[in-house]
């Protein structure tokens, strides 16, 4: 697996490509289409990461010294940066995880999606990652 | 008739861009943008006039308390009360139904019951929620049409010797019914229950005259007025609020302080502890100025032709649904689209410039009786034109392409 | 050092004339003036930004709800909290007082004891009063001794453990008295009491480190620290806000509303209901700004040096009596001249353009202690001079000499 | 005893003689000296109009055909006030006292006494003489 950095090198160079927001959007959401949808037993109470407009879905297991994580959302904007967490975040070992500097969001200009003001449940998502994996971690 | 644009210079915020677009603000269910003079009124406050009210005998103080207590005689005269004491001044409609809630449940006792409606808006039912639990009261919830109205027949089955209080509000927030109040109030009457209407929705559009509706108790919040945040009305009738003890203890709300025994100050000061928001109240009366200059009836009529040429563009769109009645309708106009999280919506739209709401808009039970996760929320106001609604339909266009 | 005439250009209102005389304004125990900085950014963010908080998705009720956190940030540090979940916007120092007398109440049962003193202001003594009806608890008051100090022999004898809370002022609003909270609140602790202070008169001039007092609650309005109307901090524990029921329904105090079962958010949005005053929160942390550019310590030895110097010349004046202790005081300064009604000063002294405030200050059981109708109070803020106490001085020499 | 109208003239006329603040308040001050000071009997709780700052005591009597006020306050500006305002009052008609309009008192600069936001129980005062002649007319 790549390092955490170098995937989010790549994703800022691919979003520089973009000329317009709308590109990028379409981008995200082409991505949210993609993101392999969560099997509905998982959508559990337990499993849900409530905001207060779209919720999010996340599950996390550990593979050998790695963290795999699936997740999902009623919202495809959501989805789509949930797509390009697991990307990055996914397969990584708990300790990369739980240092990491997830400096491509602002980079990409996304950082509206992810401040403590947006009641999408993304924010919550990403610090409940960075849970699990100081968990897993510890175990 | 309305000279928009003449409305739309009085408010500097909409020549804001954002995200490079000119801002087009839809989003006026949740607060209305302000008129300058009401703004230059909170900074005229504070530079020549600031100082407490009713407690010194300076000038300035003085100076303050009459101002303040000119937007209590303001706001009597602009909901048609008998006396400015049932004018009490609060931080909102969420402080006025809490204030209610917490005083006259000394009338409310074990099995008695309260009857609030399916469609409102959290700020009337927690509260009801919460006093009901404590009085060992039940809670009945009227429920509503697929249409978006009351069913009334419920209502009136609902009603009996036992309901002490009706709490309904004037307008929904989400869906723009504009409730029968009147014939609410009259045939709660008859049961000897009061009524309180919340007309946070209403107030700014619709001509209020609350003896003529015989209500006992209407609040509605500034800042949906075109006002200041922080101030709120309640009204009541002189005869039921003499009955209630206060809310809050200190500051003025008394006649004399002993540890042995406090007596209470008359009406409306007995429901006004502590120092309150003076600035805020002391600009309210500009946006009453505001709403009395352009009239209320003319708001109204603008405000219902944008309703009509949204909604028709909107039904153009394929797979939108909207809810609500089509009649008997404020300027609120709640969709979705089919397969469309509402929030995506909200998003895009934020992109072009557009300000509206999605989500459940604090009235989550009507969410769940139409089994969504929200609505997308357009909500009109004086300032705004049929240009913008254009731009609006054709966002919601591209945005329904890129997310279908 | 202070450089005091810099200070004053930020204050447009100081340049009042008052029946014809230079506004001399000594009233600010009751309210402050507000610097530009905090008017200008009421207008801003009317201008630029409103929109409601928390709610919508779009840009200007992110950077909206942006602001209004930021204050709360801002807050926390200035006071020393641990989180900013620990702060609580409310309304003022009367309606935070009220929010943990209703809530914290819950801790209250028959024959429990509250503890509060003689020199407390209404604010601090009514919501007591009630609350200590309510669920049939005793309200005990510790006096105080004709210095206007808190007994503290008696405070500790009335402690037990019975005691559930006390309730205290940091600083006396009549007699300035600075009151010894830190030894209160230790003491207290060891009968496993909670400890509330009323820091209204206090903010403004003395450091804090809640942290540090282990104080439970403490109180403060915005007003009174040079901020607008409308908006007052509660500080609470994180551990004991947790364990408290909501004070007030409606709006963003939720996690989900249902008719059967309603969840209420997470600290601080539990205890804050309904729209907030956004634009008074927001201007408020140009106040602290104000503030810390100023620096507390050195807005503490410019009121200490006012403190004495009026102190020293009223002394001089035959007959005046002042209240209050001789040292560990704040800048206020309560008095009377034998055989002279404090209102007629305060009438004279206006027409000279000196606001003071006379009555009783909404403490009338320590006007009852000292068996006085009310008192004259010079209360001195960041921008008051010695040049400014001098002709208040004149005046109150003259008044003296008419009226006797 | 001479019309209501009529004194309030003379009143005005005597205020104009003043050139300055300070006379017209020395000449309140001296009236409030002057004022027939009310027997402590009297000063019940039946008969005080609470001001938030100053009290006032009001008696009335009926003589005659006429009403007589004596009253008194604790804060000698107020008192004042109420030596004026018995001067033109007291000895007049049930019937004068009632439809009177208090015109003297924005003429000679005193309005700021007697306006709601004054906590002195002067207005109070005023709206009990009316009361007190409208009831005692009506006896
Ligand atoms: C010691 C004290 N407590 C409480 C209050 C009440 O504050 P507010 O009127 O801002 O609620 C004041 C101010 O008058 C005060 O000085
Ligand atoms: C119908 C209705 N009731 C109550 C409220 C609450 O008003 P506020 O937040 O101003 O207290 C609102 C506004 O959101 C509303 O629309």
């Amino acid at each position: 697996m790549r390092l955490i950095d170098e995937i989010q090198q790549e994703i800022i160079s691919d979003f520089n490509l973009f000329s317009d927001w709308t590109q990028k959007y379409e981008y995200l959401i082409d991505l949210g289409k993609e993101l392999k949808v969560l099997d509905a037993k998982h959508k559990t109470e337990e499993n849900l990461i409530k905001g207060c407009q779209s919720n999010v879905w996340l599950i996390a297991k550990k593979e050998k010294n790695s963290i795999v994580f699936t997740a999902d959302s009623d919202a495809i904007m959501t989805k789509g940066i949930i797509a390009l967490l697991i990307k990055i975040l996914s397969n990584q070992t708990p300790k990369d995880i739980t240092n990491c500097d997830l400096f491509f969001i602002k980079k990409i200009g996304l950082s509206e999606h992810l401040s403590a003001t947006r009641a999408n449940g993304l924010l919550s998502m990403i610090k409940q990652m960075k849970l699990y994996a100081y968990g897993l971690e510890n175990k | 008739m309305i000279d928009v644009s003449a409305v739309r210079n009085l408010f500097p915020i909409l020549n804001q861009k954002i995200n490079n677009h000119d801002l087009i603000y839809l989003d006026n269910g949740a607060t209305t943008q302000k008129p300058n003079s009401v703004t230059r009124s909170i900074e005229d406050y504070y530079k020549k006039v600031n100082s407490n009210v009713h407690r010194g005998a300076h000038y300035l103080s003085n100076l303050s308390t009459e101002k303040y207590e000119q937007t209590r005689e303001k706001i009597k005269n602009f909901i048609g009360a008998k006396k400015t004491c049932e004018i009490i001044l609060t931080k909102g409609t969420t402080d006025s139904i809490n204030l209610i809630a917490n005083t006259f449940d000394s009338n409310i006792n074990e099995g008695d019951e309260v009857i609030i409606s399916e469609m409102e808006h959290h700020s009337n039912i927690v509260p009801w929620q919460i006093c009901c639990d404590k009085n060992k009261a039940v809670l009945k919830v009227v429920p509503i049409l697929n249409s978006g109205e009351i069913d009334f027949d419920k209502f009136q089955s609902l009603l009996s010797k036992k309901t002490k209080l009706v709490s309904i509000s004037h307008v929904s927030n989400v869906l723009g019914t504009i409730n029968p109040i009147k014939k609410i109030i009259d045939l709660a009457h008859k049961f000897k229950a009061k009524v309180f209407i919340d007309g946070a929705q209403a107030a700014s559009h619709i001509k209020l005259d609350v003896q003529k509706l015989n209500v006992d108790f209407y609040c509605f919040s500034a800042h949906k007025l075109y006002g200041p945040t922080g101030v709120g009305v309640l009204y009541g009738k002189e005869s039921i609020l003499n009955e209630l003890e206060p809310y809050q203890g200190g500051g003025e709300m008394i006649k004399s302080v002993d540890f042995n025994k406090t007596t209470y100050a008359d009406l409306p000061h007995k429901f006004e502890a502590g120092t309150p928001n003076i600035a805020g109240v002391v600009s309210f009366s500009k946006s009453i100025d505001f709403l009395e200059s352009v009239g209320l009836d003319n708001i109204k009529s603008h405000q219902e032709k944008l309703l009509q040429y949204a909604t028709k563009k909107l039904l153009e769109i394929k797979d939108v649904i909207i809810y609500g009645p089509k009649h008997q309708k404020a300027a609120i106009i709640s969709f979705n689209i089919k397969n469309v999280h509402p929030y995506d919506v909200g998003v895009l739209l934020d992109k072009m410039g557009i300000a509206i709401r999605t989500g459940h808009h604090c009235a989550q039970p009507l969410m769940k009786k139409y089994n969504i996760p929200g609505t997308i929320r357009l909500s009109f106001a004086v300032y705004n034109t049929t240009k913008e609604i254009d731009l609006c339909i054709d966002a919601i266009k591209k945005s329904k392409k890129m997310l279908t």
